[in-house]
């Protein structure tokens, strides 16, 4: 039990038994006596101590020497200063599948399979040729934006990209309008002038719909920073692509955010491919949940396929942000059906890849399974509410399609505002 | 009347107005505890605190974008640009998210805010440090520009910027910022888009704006010598652009020069020459004519950089061209 | 002469450079694997492979800095901006690294760079893609701004551009990628600065670029149905301007419209008049006129869109009045 | 010793004594064998395994017991994924002290004594309204610059911001042409156009000045990608502030320079103050050299007061990056005496912060020490090399001052290039 004390000397690097003792004790919240620590000089230091006695080495800025390290550890798994956030996190407990009630799983599955045969919809009308420009579908993705909506309240704040018919809808705004706006209708959301990738819904605090990759990231900081600016509870929950999350203004949203402790959820959906690039080729590090470690956020990876897991992570989140710590990343780990949008062939990826997404882990079959497996519903219960989604949708889509065209008269309105009453 | 410089005069406007109304903050880098690289926000965080005059680190893009989103969550931000140059960085924000998104929301959305901080050239700090970003502004529907000359102004269209809801692009010069002028002491305001005759004259009309409205008032003191009566338009707010008040002036003149600081080329000066020979045509007795900085990047030493910005021999020896 | 869509012309054109050329490489998103967003670069990954046909991140501060950069150190890039629209968040990369650096440098540092990429309006992509930024480029010395309408040009000016040792901003545009025009099968260029005419007249002048060529066309014969004969000059480098073109044909017909898809404000228009008011002021026979964009943010509904981009009845409309 | 025993269920999770010996064992590279393994289901597993267990059971995806850890320990600790590249710098043997000749410290010592000479009579000259403008001084970060010139070499690339004196000197661009370039005059180093920001020393491959802050950074990453594309061995030193880190395109950066493997060393000089904000309250995450690590870039801090320090440290990063391991980030703790420019009062830190900076830390004042501890100068000597260099910068200064302004035919040259022969 001497093979250590060739490394007896740190002992009195570190201040001698005295001193150790005291420190070796505040740090690790553990009672450790004088006496013991001077009787490592003779006997050794235990191995037991030894991480804790690394970690003292590195603070005071002295070298530890090779053979200290326990095993298969080194340098790097003691300089901890960037994970003190996630340390703290580590105190959150896990929210656990036992909080899911029936209703839960009965919520996101008719979430999910609206959004999935909404946004089938809108890609058959964009086939007709019924909708133009760019149209991006979320198919596949339903899990993330269903999840997230159940673990919010209806006064935080959403905000997203291009890809938003989900989230507007999750929000809670009107699908006809949302048709409508598609179709370039006078009844759309935006009056027809902002189309698939410009919609808003102030009235659900949904704020966009924004065309420019990552330019929203600031903007979702910002509803967070109005939150805490008028004491407000709400949180803002900012969503991003993959992709989106490689631009700067992504780091310099986060630096702000941790430094002035903003209520907002980094909610990166990593459908693995930004249009035709995958994340590997785009991101030298793709654990994009870490990227917030150097700001001091933490963030971890949610399986963004599973409603059930989306929603507990993001209860741990919310709960993380509504106490007052301030940001955090979630990266979803999802993936999209379609193609980049409606105009792509998509040949950056392989039909078996994606088949076997759609086959092993798609978020509707996943939900339907618990649905069954419960006894919740049967087949035919299943079906019957696909149908009946399937023909309010319908119904919406031949109402939307018979609406006016915008009005000429909204052309050269809302350039700029005048003021509530004009 | 008191007698202010114009850097007082815009503080003095942030400052009422953020008494008047919570929801106004400022953002910028040292605008708090520096008190602003060129001190215009002197003594706010003391009767503001730091809550309401932030410091924020050099991210340009990300902090116009915070204050964009911000605004979108109905505060009224004014973002100061330490220097409009380095605006370029945030330039998306402005555009994208802040001029277009009331239009692509079809008015569910609006965002009042303020952008404002100094424009164009200073003194030999060279290139990079002296763009006048004037003309890019006023290309963009959805945004108001604007761009005062002396203290009066700076304060009455200050105030007014904050209050008006929609983007605001104020353009300031550092070169004024220790000009002294007088200002009411009242509470007033000076409503955007109005242009203001700082001369009343016959013969020609100068149209300026920011600081190019006081070569322009020394060049009209030298035509005077001459027996020629120029009438000096300063344009104020250059988005919307008061042409009436130009049109009225050249249908009265018959000759116009446009006086700007910043490059001819698709300049303000372009655009009030294209309103004018559309509208007033035939009013005019000689060509319209532009003066503007010279068209390479602004070099450091003094004596070249003195050669390109317009003074009042130049715009002078313009006029006298068109007699 | 072959026949050829734009799209194929602009990439055969950097092919052909790049085969003659090593330091010629080719960046931006979606360039290699994707073959490109609008598949400018088809094939060019096969023939060149990715060390000089470079995919990045969706960074486009970043990458244009980067490329810049490579460019300082003697390398030759071509900058793809999968749309202009997106060069917003690189702008300061592009006006403020290369555009002014070789000034700056006093002339020891020059930047051979070609920043390229659709501008303008394409089919209900709405506001935040469709912004057309021609006019923001032209005003600032040490940029060439090239922007051609057919096969041949966009052929021969982009192989210009990629020789030509300064920034270049190339600007083209989704809706003529598929269209197609002849192009010479020989080895050719054509040399930056120069306007072209493409129909000549004796009554009234039409300018255009870019798109707005065809409309330009489309309103000379309808002119040419009432008997008036209109010259169309397509601008093909808005700068440095062929002034000189445009002024000898206002010579001839007295009487110019200018055309153009982006915004009136301090536009391209307004640059083009106010030179030919200056220079041939007296040959005018009636007002300058000019056609431009609505001045609101393009919106996403059909109807509404094509009310907003000038087309050949307004072009023809506008020029009636001047007769 | 069986107070472990409870966790004797791990091993059977990790597989049974057979497969976690082996697993262990190539994890470790130490030899373990099966029965040994087997032996802790009774005896508990030894402290000193348990690391590397822990790091099995992350791995493998399995829940660590709290009480598993060693004392001080948690789960970040054990998380290294985001620092791979850290462990592989870990290989790199720091440089000895023992690799400093004197002939290095007499040339710190030179180089740096006229950095601040120079900068002193720049300061001089702008107090007498000789030179306009802004005006950044590099008074007391001399071994920054001094001490990565002498690791690099002469077809290294560098460029720096606005602060740029000093890095064009130690370039070997020539002071009096730097001089005549911040009075405006014809031989400036830019014609008089350029100014104290913006001066380029393309002979010695120096790059810029660059008036904006962040913006050079992206320029640097570029320099090195022209390294890498025309096979070249030169690296690019790409300096810039920490004020300038929280750039966002800094941090793009990072990525394209860590997935393509560029050349370059970041290198921060961090002097505490960006202007009038101190990095506290401009960066959520202080520690700059490890912005890197989750776009898996090494970095490491050193002491930018000391230029040995400066010069061990930058040998080392020179290595790694030739070595072909593509970008690393040095942060160089300094400190700037003066104000941020020559207007600046700075109000924002105390006299005695700078005082006690200048007398405990001045570089020149530590590099003299050392010349005369191991006597390689007396005093005169060392008064001697002052007095010259003194009298060299006057002497410069001198002709300067009385050299001809620059010529309007200038005015117009240089806004377009028009090739080599015009
Ligand atoms: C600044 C900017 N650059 C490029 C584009 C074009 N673009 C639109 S979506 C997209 C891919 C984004 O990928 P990701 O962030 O992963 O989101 P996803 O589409 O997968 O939901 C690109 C390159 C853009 N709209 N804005
Ligand atoms: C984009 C941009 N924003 C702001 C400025 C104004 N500015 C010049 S230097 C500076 C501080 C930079 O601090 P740091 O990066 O720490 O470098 P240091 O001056 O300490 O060397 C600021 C804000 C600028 N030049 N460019
Ligand atoms: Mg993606
Ligand atoms: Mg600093």
């Amino acid at each position: 039990m001497k093979q250590d004390n060739d490394f007896s000397y740190l002992i009195d690097l570190l201040g001698g038994g005295r001193r150790l003792a005291k420190n070796l004790s505040s740090f690790t919240n553990l009672t450790l006596n004088e006496k013991t620590v001077y009787s490592w000089k003779q006997q050794g230091i235990p191995d037991k101590w030894k991480p804790a006695i690394i970690k003292l080495l590195i603070k005071s800025g002295n070298d530890v020497p090779e053979l200290f390290f326990p095993p298969g550890m080194n340098i790097y798994n003691f300089n901890s200063s960037l994970s003190e956030s996630n340390v703290l996190l580590s105190k959150y407990k896990d929210f656990k599948r036992d909080k899911i009630t029936n209703e839960n799983i009965k919520s996101f599955h008719k979430n999910m399979l609206f959004l999935r045969r909404f946004e089938e919809k809108v890609g058959q009308l964009y086939g007709l040729g019924l909708i133009g420009g760019f149209c991006h579908l979320y198919i596949g993705q339903e899990a993330v934006s269903v999840g997230i909506e159940a673990a919010i309240e209806k006064d935080d704040n959403v905000i997203t990209g291009y890809r938003c018919h989900a989230h507007l809808l999750s929000r809670g705004a009107s699908p006809y309008k949302i048709l409508c706006e598609l179709m370039g209708k006078d009844e759309g959301i935006s009056k027809g002038k902002g189309g698939s990738m410009h919609m808003f819904a102030p009235e659900n605090n949904f704020w966009g719909g924004h065309g420019i990759v990552g330019a929203q990231v600031p903007l979702g900081t910002g509803l967070a920073f109005a939150s805490k600016y008028k004491n407000k509870s709400s949180l803002s929950v900012t969503y991003f692509g993959d992709g989106a999350a490689n631009q700067g203004q992504v780091y310099e949203s986060y630096n702000m955010a941790s430094l002035w402790n903003l209520p907002v959820i980094f909610c990166i959906e990593n459908n693995q491919y930004g249009m035709g690039t995958s994340i590997k080729r785009a991101s030298a590090g793709t654990d994009l949940s870490k990227h917030g470690e150097s700001f001091g956020i933490p963030g971890y990876a949610i399986n963004g396929m599973n409603p059930i897991s989306v929603y507990l992570g993001a209860l741990k989140a919310v709960k993380w942000v509504r106490d007052g710590n301030g940001p955090i990343i979630l990266e979803m780990k999802t993936y999209r059906y379609r193609g980049h949008s409606m105009s792509d062939p998509a040949k950056y990826r392989t039909r078996e890849e994606v088949q076997k997404m759609r086959e092993e882990q798609d978020p509707i079959e996943f939900i339907k399974k618990e649905l069954l497996d419960n006894s919740i519903y049967d087949d035919e219960k299943i079906q019957n509410i696909d149908n009946k989604i399937r023909a309010e949708i319908n119904d919406l889509a031949d109402k939307a399609k018979n609406a006016v065209l915008s009005k000429e008269d909204n052309l050269y309105k809302d350039v700029l505002f005048y003021g509530e009453d004009n | 009347m008191s007698k202010e410089p114009v850097r007082n005069a815009i503080r003095d406007a942030m400052a009422e107005e953020m008494r008047n109304d919570p929801d106004v903050f400022l953002i910028g880098e040292e605008v708090g505890e520096y008190e602003g690289a060129y001190k215009v926000s002197q003594g706010l965080i003391a009767e503001f605190g730091d809550k309401r005059i932030i410091d924020t680190p050099i991210t340009e893009a990300g902090f116009t974008g915070l204050a964009v989103g911000a605004s979108i969550a109905g505060l009224k931000p004014i973002v100061e640009f330490m220097t409009w140059n380095f605006a370029f960085q945030a330039i998306d924000q402005i555009i994208n998210s802040a001029a277009k998104t009331h239009y692509m929301s079809g008015g569910l959305v609006n965002i009042p805010i303020v952008f404002r901080g100094p424009n164009g050239s200073a003194l030999q700090v060279g290139a990079q440090h002296s763009h006048d970003l004037s003309s890019l502004f006023i290309n963009i529907p959805g945004l108001k520009v604007v761009s005062p000359y002396d203290s009066t102004d700076a304060k009455g269209l200050m105030k007014s910027s904050i209050r008006d809801p929609n983007p605001v692009i104020f353009l300031e010069n550092e070169l004024l910022y220790n000009e002294v002028f007088e200002v009411p002491d009242i509470d007033y305001t000076i409503p955007l888009g109005t242009a203001s005759i700082k001369r009343s004259g016959t013969d020609i009309t100068i149209t300026s704006f920011s600081r190019g409205v006081r070569a322009a008032m020394e060049a009209a003191e030298l035509l005077y010598k001459k027996n020629i009566s120029a009438e000096v338009i300063d344009l104020r707010t250059l988005r919307p652009l008061d042409t009436e008040t130009i049109i009225n002036s050249v249908k009265k003149t018959n000759r116009i020069v446009s006086v700007e600081e910043g490059w001819m080329s698709s300049g303000v000066g372009a655009e009030i020459i294209s309103s004018i020979t559309s509208s007033a045509f035939d009013y005019l007795d000689a060509p319209p004519e532009r003066i503007a900085a010279l068209d390479i990047p602004l070099p450091y030493a003094s004596n070249l950089e003195k050669l390109c910005i317009p003074d009042k021999e130049n715009i002078y020896n313009l006029c006298m061209t068109l007699f």
